[in-house]
């Protein structure tokens, strides 16, 4: 496993990554999702708004990242706090 | 106005045919009159799609004429035929509106707006389309789509007939009631010929006031539901009209009696007389004699009496108004319906055929048995 | 026929395919992101950097420009392709030999190895001895794809829509296939025009296998790489040097492993974008059937 | 209000049915038209030809002849540039290095992808939406992301220059769309057959073999056909996981070029037999293609 150059953050991504999709799937078994349509054009479930809002988290870190001087942490934050925003009233 | 008139007809898909079976339409003559409301009616396979498509012009015959008015229209395309066509699957331009889609034949003569407008709310009323009208075609139902497309061959001014093909497949059952009446009134307000193509006896019978009966590329009988029932002119209509079918029996002249296999059939004089000429006749080599008699006119007893022939029977099943007795008689199946009430019958019992009602028939096709 | 049936334990027969695309997609992926906020140098020589890469890379002009260069070139062959594709599936022939034989033609290019593609179109265009070379000498025309950055570009697009028109071609004349007789058949009773058909019945039912025809077309020329390579080897000077290549000359050639890590998933992120944007709208689209009714 | 349209509009309208032009005027513009088609059909099919012509031109010729003059057909026909390729086995191998890798693919991907394409068009579950769409993000996966890492996985796990190296290597394109076709053939399956047959006591590894894989054969073939392809024409994967073992064909053409310059004419004779097991496997499936190729979704 050694030419897979692991680093602690990367592990941790990979580590929240997965502990999301098995909380997701748990969460699914007790309670399953309805699709619904908040403030996004488009009817959603639970899956399709965390997708959109990782997806949306990782360019708004490549924006910040590369075009802003800013702290990567302003850009986990933001993310973090759209993610909400989308999980509840996308 | 128009007055369809099919000359020596026939149809191959083939480009040489060489016997009969090549044939999808066998030839024939046929005349459908300005302003009648006709069924065309058949087991799939049997051409009748062939002939509608023939008239509307998709098809060109191999062989005869078609005539509109007199006029040979062979050559003429579907669009110059001033002929409308609905299909057994709705077809709907998707993307359009129903207003649109109505629209759509007019617009494709460039008619002024001025006029299309009118035409297409006037349509939709009568077809109760007029909320539907903004609607994308695309999301409607399939009784609402085909009633589009039905729509289609009514807002033409010019159009003198409508073929219909299947129509009411895809239609749910309780629908199919309510569009079928619909056609009904349709036909008596615009005066305008229609022909109805179907293999639902009851569809024909409840739409058409003329129902042509077509078998293996032919048209075996054209009349009323009436005729139909009372005297089917070739066994197939015996068999395919009615339900459950005619019975039919393979007879002969022996002995100085009409037999049915080992089993003397008492019939009247002149029947007696028509069967046995057939049986000595040198033109029919084929020896193909049956006499038929519709369920409904068998007479079932648990005692004999002079006309009758003893019976063995297999089930009777209650239908509610009336019952199904299946019986044998000389190792063959037959069917009788017996009225609500009928005294119950045993195993064997004595079944007695309706004189006036049995027919004859010579190589499959009726023998009017008086007259010859 | 719609009406799925809730089973769980139907993941027991995703697993067997799950198991072999994550051998070979996830693993890959991991180690990319690995790569990309380190400074690997040898086996046991690695450095963490952060987002130091992603930053350069994003900021790059030489990835920049063919970035855009990319776009340009997914954009032209995009509309080259798809009304040509169209154009072509519908003078097709419908039945017979001869639509078996046009079938086998067209679909030809599609099977060729795509560096043999590349050599093919090299050799055809060579001035010496390619035909297409050579007949525009005769003719007087100074086309030279080594040195002339235009004549680059024009070959490369007219490889491209050599080799994948017959792919959008297919998929139309598949989708004009399935369009049921009755529709012509009733247009022809409305009158309509050759165009009203083609605008009103033939073309709404494209849009399906048309979405699936631009995706697809629009994936694949974003990672062009083998023709392009072979062809022009990327020049004259970076004229057509598209994305890929890009990424492999850094990856491969230069071993510059961070870098073309953190460029790679910038390019999988925009990449999964789009994707996701047009498989929500094929999705999207496909609901929009009836939702009652209908055979 | 009444519907009765007045008589006489109805008789001026009926006058247009005979128009002016005659059947056959007509007929001769549905035939001109028809002939254009078929005009623009064959120019295009011409110089869709004439790239590959090229090739088999070249491929027939002998060097001196390729470098010395312009000749549109071969002035000397030679067929020592196959005969060079058949004799020589670092050539030969090559082509049986690719077909071996192609069909190991072919056979991997069809086996795990007709239950996994049966679970996406028969049942919902637990984020089977998100994975059919993380499958097709693979589809689009730029190959040239993973050279490296791939390199790297499979000489660590020792398959490195093997063929199921690239043949599993394939899968990851190969499967999901292998998947994504089926799904499309088999959701136009009526699921009332499955339910039948649950009920005759089919039980479902039978009932799949014995009824459904028959039921959508042509969806099959089409996949097939879609695998092969794609395997086929791919080579910058099965390049960097090969060296020389399991090099593919299409490796091995680079070779042509020597320090004496590039021997043309092998080359040429190379590419031409490249293309030859596509002819055939588009011949054996000619009539399944039209439906396949809309991926079972019109």
């Amino acid at each position: 496993m050694s030419w897979m150059v692991w680093t602690m953050p990367t592990a941790i991504f990979f580590s929240s990554i997965a502990a999301m999709l098995a909380g997701m799937t748990i969460w699914e078994i007790l309670s399953p999702t309805i699709e619904r349509k908040g403030f996004l054009p488009i009817a959603t479930t639970r899956g399709d708004r965390l997708f959109i809002g990782l997806l949306s988290a990782a360019f708004i870190h490549l924006g910040v990242i590369g075009f802003t001087a800013l702290s990567i942490w302003i850009a986990l934050a933001v993310s973090a706090v759209w993610l909400l925003v989308l999980m509840r009233w996308g | 106005m128009a007055e369809i008139t099919l000359k020596g007809l026939a149809h191959s898909y083939e480009k040489t045919p060489k016997g009969a079976s090549d044939y999808a339409i066998r030839q024939m003559d046929h005349v459908w009159h300005q302003g009648g409301a006709y069924a065309l009616l058949g087991p799939s396979g049997c051409g009748k799609s062939t002939l509608l498509n023939i008239i509307s012009g998709l098809l060109e015959p191999s062989e005869g004429d078609v005539l509109f008015d007199g006029q040979r229209v062979n050559e003429l395309p579907p669009e110059e035929r001033n002929i409308a066509q609905v299909f057994q699957f709705p077809v709907i331009y998707d993307t359009m509106t129903v207003f649109d889609n109505l629209a759509f034949p007019l617009r494709n003569m460039s008619t002024p707006e001025y006029r299309v407008k009118p035409k297409v709310l006037e349509v939709a009323d009568i077809l109760e389309l007029t909320p539907l009208l903004n609607r994308k075609a695309k999301n409607l139902t399939a009784d609402e789509k085909q009633k589009v497309s039905m729509g289609r061959g009514l807002v033409r001014d010019d159009v003198t007939a409508i073929l219909f093909d299947e129509p009411l497949t895809v239609i749910d059952p309780q629908l199919k009631w309510k569009l079928r009446r619909k056609l009904k009134e349709i036909h008596e307000r615009f005066n305008i010929t229609m022909i109805y193509v179907t293999h639902d006896q009851l569809e024909a019978s409840t739409f058409a006031d003329k129902i042509a009966v077509m078998y293996e590329g032919q048209v075996v009988q054209f009349g009323t539901p009436r005729e139909l029932f009372e005297r089917p002119a070739h066994t197939f209509v015996g068999y395919f009209i009615g339900s459950p079918g005619m019975n039919f029996m393979a007879v002969e002249f022996r002995d100085n009696q009409v037999m049915f296999g080992s089993q003397p059939l008492p019939v009247n004089e002149a029947m007696e007389r028509a069967v046995a000429d057939a049986s000595n006749s040198v033109e029919i080599t084929s020896n193909n004699i049956k006499l038929g008699i519709r369920p409904e006119f068998i007479a079932i007893s648990s005692s004999p009496s002079a006309d009758s022939v003893p019976i063995q029977v297999t089930s009777v099943q209650d239908l509610g108004t009336y019952s199904l007795l299946t019986f044998k008689l000389n190792e063959q199946t037959f069917k009788a319906r017996l009225p609500e009430g009928h005294s119950p019958v045993g195993e064997t019992a004595f079944a007695r055929f309706d004189d006036a009602h049995v027919a004859l028939y010579i190589d499959e096709y009726l023998v009017e048995a008086g007259h010859e | 026929m719609n009406n799925k049936v809730p089973n769980n334990r139907a993941w027991l027969l995703v697993l067997p395919m799950l198991v072999l695309v994550a051998f070979s997609a996830i693993i890959p992926l991991m180690t990319v992101v690995n790569y990309s906020v380190q400074d690997v140098l040898g086996p046991n020589a690695r450095f963490f950097t952060g987002t130091e890469w992603f930053q350069s890379m994003l900021n790059d002009d030489a990835l920049q420009a063919a970035f855009l260069r990319q776009i340009s070139f997914s954009l032209i062959i995009l509309a080259i392709q798809i009304p040509l594709g169209i154009g072509i599936a519908l003078i097709m022939p419908k039945r017979g030999w001869q639509a078996s034989a046009v079938l086998i033609l067209i679909t030809l290019p599609l099977l060729i190895p795509w560096n043999v593609v590349g050599s093919i179109w090299q050799i055809f265009t060579r001035g010496d001895i390619g035909l297409m070379g050579w007949g525009l000498r005769e003719l007087g025309i100074e086309y030279n794809i080594t040195r002339n950055a235009g004549d680059a570009w024009a070959t490369i697009i007219l490889m491209d829509v050599w080799h994948w028109t017959p792919l959008v071609a297919m998929l139309c004349y598949s989708g004009l296939r399935s369009i049921p007789e009755a529709y012509y058949q009733a247009a022809r009773i409305d009158r309509a025009s050759k165009w009203a058909v083609f605008r009103y019945i033939q073309l709404p039912k494209l849009t399906n296998v048309l979405v699936i025809a631009v995706l697809l077309r629009f994936m694949h020329s974003f990672m062009i790489y083998a023709e392009p390579f072979v062809l022009t080897g990327g020049g004259p000077g970076s004229a057509t040097t598209f994305l890929s290549q890009s990424l492999t000359t850094m990856a491969v050639g230069q071993q510059d492993l961070g870098p073309s890590a953190a460029f790679s998933l910038i390019y999988f992120l925009v990449i999964l974008l789009v994707s996701w944007v047009f498989y929500t709208t094929i999705m999207n689209m496909q609901k929009d059937k009836p939702p009652h009714g209908g055979a | 209000m009444s519907y009765k349209l007045e008589n006489s509009q109805r008789g001026e309208k009926y006058n247009t049915i005979f128009s002016k032009i005659s059947p056959a005027q007509r007929r001769n513009r549905n035939a001109r038209s028809r002939w254009r088609s078929r005009l623009l059909l064959g120019l295009y099919l011409v110089l869709m030809i004439l790239p590959i012509y090229w090739l088999l031109n070249m491929s027939l010729q002998t060097n001196s002849e390729i470098l010395g003059s312009m000749t549109l057909w071969p002035q000397n026909l030679t067929f020592d540039n196959y005969i060079g390729i058949f004799t020589n086995s670092s050539w030969y191998m090559g082509y049986v290095n690719s077909m071996l890798y192609v069909a190991m693919n072919m056979l991997i991907t069809i086996c795990v992808a007709l239950p996994a394409a049966y679970a996406f068009s028969r049942y919902t579950f637990i984020g089977d939406k998100h994975l059919f769409f993380w499958l097709l993000t693979n589809l689009m996966a730029p190959p040239a992301v993973f050279l490296l890492p791939y390199f790297q996985l499979y000489y660590s796990v020792g398959l490195f220059d093997t063929h199921i190296a690239v043949a599993l290597a394939h899968c990851l394109f190969n499967i999901p769309l292998a998947i994504w076709i089926l799904e499309g053939f088999m959701s136009s399956v009526p699921k009332e057959i499955d339910e039948t047959a649950y009920i005759d006591g089919y039980s479902f590894p039978r009932f799949f073999v014995k009824i459904f894989i028959p039921m959508i054969r042509s969806g099959i073939g089409v996949t097939l056909f879609f695998l092969f392809m794609f395997s086929w024409v791919e080579l910058l994967l099965a390049r960097t996981l090969t060296a020389t073992d399991a090099q593919p064909i299409g490796m091995i053409m680079t070779r042509t070029s020597t320090a004496s310059g590039i021997d043309w004419g092998t080359l040429a004779a190379a590419g031409v037999l490249t293309i030859i097991p596509g002819i055939l496997v588009v011949y054996f499936v000619r009539n399944h293609i039209a439906k396949g190729f809309a991926l079972g979704r019109t």
